[in-house]
C-alpha cells in the first residue's frame, strides 16, 4: 500500500519536516472525521481546491493511515471506511476505465470528493465571516431597561340560556330521581352533642352563643346546620337540668348564651 | 470613510465633534439599564467630551418625541413619553364558561325572585358561597331586591335588565317552567330510578361544596 | 358595499395624523427589546394606523444616528450603531462560546435552510452529535423548520428572529458570501455518484450514528 513517492515525501529531509508529519498523526483526534482530514492534507498542496489532485490526495490519506497503524494508533471506523474507499477510487483512477463496469466513473467520484471538500472550506470560512460579524450585545445593542408590555387580564363570564334551564331543571328534578335511602350523614344527635358540650363547658366561663358550639362540619349545608342546632340546644338544656350550665337569651331570636356555672 | 478616520485622527488630539457625542450618549442612554449621570457618560467617552452639552442638544432632539430624555435624580435615562402608556399595556379579555354553582343559584334567583339566600340555599340543598353571589352581583346579572317581611328581614335577590338583555328575554316570567322544559326534551334523559350514576356525582359535588374551603368559583 | 366603504374611509379618517403614528412605533421599538413585526405594533396602535408607513419615516430620522431603526426578518427594532460598541463594554454580554463543530451546524443551517441532519452530515463528513443541536436550539438560533417531502419525512432546521437580530442580518438572504456561493454551485444539493463512504443519504447517517468512537464528542 506504500507508495515510492510517498517513501519519497516521507524521507526526513529535514527534522522540522519530520515533526509536522508526526504532530498531524498525534493530533487525529483534533479532526472532525476523515473530511475534515482530507481538507487539512489538501492544504499542503497549495493550490485552489477546485484543480486539487484527488489522485494525490488519496495518496496523502493512506499513507497517513499507514503511519497511524505503524504508530499502533486506533482511528475510528470512519477513517478506514473512508480509506478503503479511497483505495478503491485511486484504482480506478490509474486503470483504464472498463466500459462493462456499471457505476460512476472514478473522474465522477473525484470530482464529487473535490466538490464535497471546497464546499466544507466553503462553509468554514461563511462561519468565520457570521463569527466576524458586528455582534448584538457585543458591538451593537439592544434596548438596556425593556418596558414590557403589561398584560391586563380581564375575564368575563358568560352563559347561555339553556345552561340557565339545564342548571335549573337539574336542581328541581334532583329530588323526583333520589333513591329512597335515609340522611344519617346530615344528623347530629342529641347524644353526639351531649358528649361533645360536656368536654366544652368546661371552658365557658362567659357568655357564648350556643351557635358557636356546632361541630365542624355542620355549619355551612343548612340540612346539617338544622340538626346540629337542635341536638346542641337540647344537650344545652340537658346540661342547664343538670345544674352545670345556665342559659340565656335577651330577646325573641336574639342568640342564645350558654355560661358554665360553677 | 475619510471623514471617518479623520475624525478618529482629529480624537486623539480633541474631543470629538459635539454632534458625535450626541450620538455616543444617545447609544449609552439606549443600551444602559441604569440612568446614566454625565459623569458616568464622561468615564466612557473619548477624553475632552462634555456630555452635559451633548445632553441639551440631544434633550431638544427628542422633544416631542414618542421617548424622552428625562432626569432620574441626578442622572439622566430614556423614556416613553407619558401620554404613550397606553401602548404599553395591553388589555386581554377572556371569556369563561360560568360556574356551575353560579348557573344554579342565577336560575333558582330567576325563577324564584325575589329571594333570599337561605331560599336558594334550601332549593340548591348546598350552601350558597359568597364568591358566587359576588361574582353574579359583579357581572351585573342580579341585584338585590327589597328584604323580606320575615323575622331578620334577610335581604332578597332578583335578576337585572343585563340578565334579561343577556338571555334575550322580555321578563323573567317569560323563563319555560319545568313542564315545558320537559316537554321541549330538556329534561329527558332521566335516568332510571336506581341506577344513577350521574345523581351521585352530583351528590359527591355538591357535599366537596358545601365542605369548608371550597370556593365555588373555582369550578370550571 | 356602500357601507363598507363607508367604514374605511371612517377608519382612515379616524387614524392619528402620520406624524403620531411615528411617535408612537418609536416607543414601542424603544421599550421593546425583541423586535416587533409591524402586525405587532398595529395591534397596539389606534385602528386603521399604518406602521410600515410610519417605520419609513421613523428609519430616515435616525440614520446617522447613535441608535438606528433596523429590519430583523419580519420584524423591527432599534439597536445602537455598531460603531459605537466600543462605549457599551458594561453592558457587554457574554455568549456562551461555541465549539468549532456548533459554528459550522450553525453556518451550514443559515447557507443551506431549510436543512436535514443528513445534509449537515453530508456537508461536514462526520455525525452531527445530538448536543450540537440541542445547543443551537436552546439559543434560539435555530429552530425547526418543515418536514422534507423525502422518504422519511425527516425534520429539518432553519435559523431564526434572534439568529439575524444576534447577527445584525435582515433576513438570510443577506448572508455574507451567499451569492457567490451560489453562483459557484457549493449550496446545490449534489448528490454523491454512486455510493460513497459517510456522505451517503439516510442510511449513511445511520450507518455513521451507530459507529461508535467517531463523532462530535472531540469536540473542545
Amino acid at each position: 500500500m506504500v507508495e515510492d513517492d510517498f517513501d519519497r515525501d516521507e524521507t526526513p529531509v529535514n527534522v522540522a519536516e519530520r515533526l509536522a508529519a508526526e504532530a498531524l498523526i498525534v493530533d487525529v483526534d483534533g479532526f472532525e472525521g476523515p473530511l475534515d482530514l482530507l481538507l487539512t492534507l489538501s492544504r499542503t498542496q497549495k493550490v485552489d481546491l477546485r484543480k486539487i489532485s484527488v489522485l494525490e490526495l488519496a495518496r496523502q490519506y493512506l499513507a497517513f493511515v499507514e503511519r497511524a497503524k505503524a504508530l499502533r494508533l486506533e482511528l475510528a471506523a470512519d477513517y478506514l471506511v473512508m480509506a478503503a474507499w479511497l483505495a478503491f477510487l485511486k484504482s480506478r483512477l490509474l486503470l483504464p476505465p472498463d466500459p462493462s463496469e456499471e457505476g460512476p466513473s472514478g473522474e465522477e467520484l473525484a470530482a464529487h470528493l473535490a466538490f464535497q471538500l471546497e464546499r466544507l472550506q466553503a462553509m468554514r470560512d461563511c462561519a468565520a465571516r457570521l463569527m466576524g460579524r458586528d455582534r448584538l450585545g457585543r458591538d451593537f445593542f439592544a434596548r438596556g431597561v425593556p418596558e414590557d408590555v403589561a398584560r391586563l387580564r380581564r375575564v368575563t363570564y358568560t352563559a347561555t340560556l339553556l345552561d340557565l334551564m339545564q342548571g335549573y331543571a337539574r336542581i328541581r328534578t334532583r329530588d323526583e330521581f333520589r333513591p329512597f335511602v335515609m340522611d344519617r350523614d346530615a344528623l347530629f344527635t342529641m347524644e353526639q352533642a351531649l358528649e361533645r358540650m360536656r368536654g366544652l363547658i368546661g371552658y365557658a366561663g362567659t357568655w357564648t352563643d350556643i351557635l358557636s358550639y356546632l361541630p365542624e362540619g355542620f355549619t355551612a349545608d343548612p340540612a346539617r346546620r338544622r340538626s346540629a342546632t337542635a341536638s346542641t340546644f337540647a344537650a344545652a338544656l340537658e346540661l342547664v337540668k343538670e345544674g352545670r350550665a345556665e342559659l340565656r337569651q335577651a330577646e325573641v331570636f336574639a342568640p342564645i348564651e350558654l355560661r358554665r356555672r360553677d | 470613510m475619510a471623514e471617518a478616520s479623520d475624525e478618529k485622527e482629529q480624537s486623539l488630539f480633541q474631543a470629538p465633534p459635539i454632534g458625535e457625542q450626541e450620538r455616543m450618549i444617545e447609544a449609552m442612554l439606549f443600551a444602559s439599564a441604569e440612568p446614566l449621570t454625565t459623569r458616568d457618560m464622561a468615564e466612557r467617552m473619548p477624553h475632552g467630551s462634555d456630555p452635559a452639552e451633548a445632553l441639551v442638544h440631544l434633550r431638544k432632539r427628542y422633544e416631542g418625541r414618542g421617548v424622552r430624555v428625562v432626569k432620574v435624580g441626578d442622572a439622566w435615562a430614556i423614556r416613553t413619553a407619558p401620554d404613550l402608556g397606553y401602548l404599553m399595556s395591553r388589555e386581554t379579555v377572556e371569556t369563561r364558561k360560568l360556574s356551575r354553582a353560579a348557573i344554579e343559584t342565577l336560575a333558582i334567583i330567576a325563577y324564584h325572585q325575589p329571594v333570599t339566600r337561605a331560599e336558594i340555599e334550601e332549593i340548591r340543598g348546598v350552601a350558597v358561597s359568597r364568591g358566587t353571589v359576588d361574582q353574579l352581583l359583579e357581572m351585573e346579572w342580579i341585584r338585590f331586591g327589597r328584604r323580606k317581611m320575615t323575622p331578620g328581614r334577610p335581604v332578597t335577590f332578583v335578576v337585572t335588565q343585563e340578565f334579561l338583555d343577556h338571555f334575550g328575554l322580555e321578563s323573567a316570567r317569560d323563563l319555560p317552567g319545568l313542564k315545558e322544559l320537559r316537554a321541549a326534551g330538556l329534561l329527558d334523559n332521566r335516568p332510571p330510578p336506581g341506577t344513577m350514576p350521574q345523581m351521585g356525582g352530583e351528590e359527591d359535588e355538591n357535599e366537596s361544596e358545601s365542605a369548608p374551603g371550597q370556593n365555588e368559583l373555582f369550578e370550571d
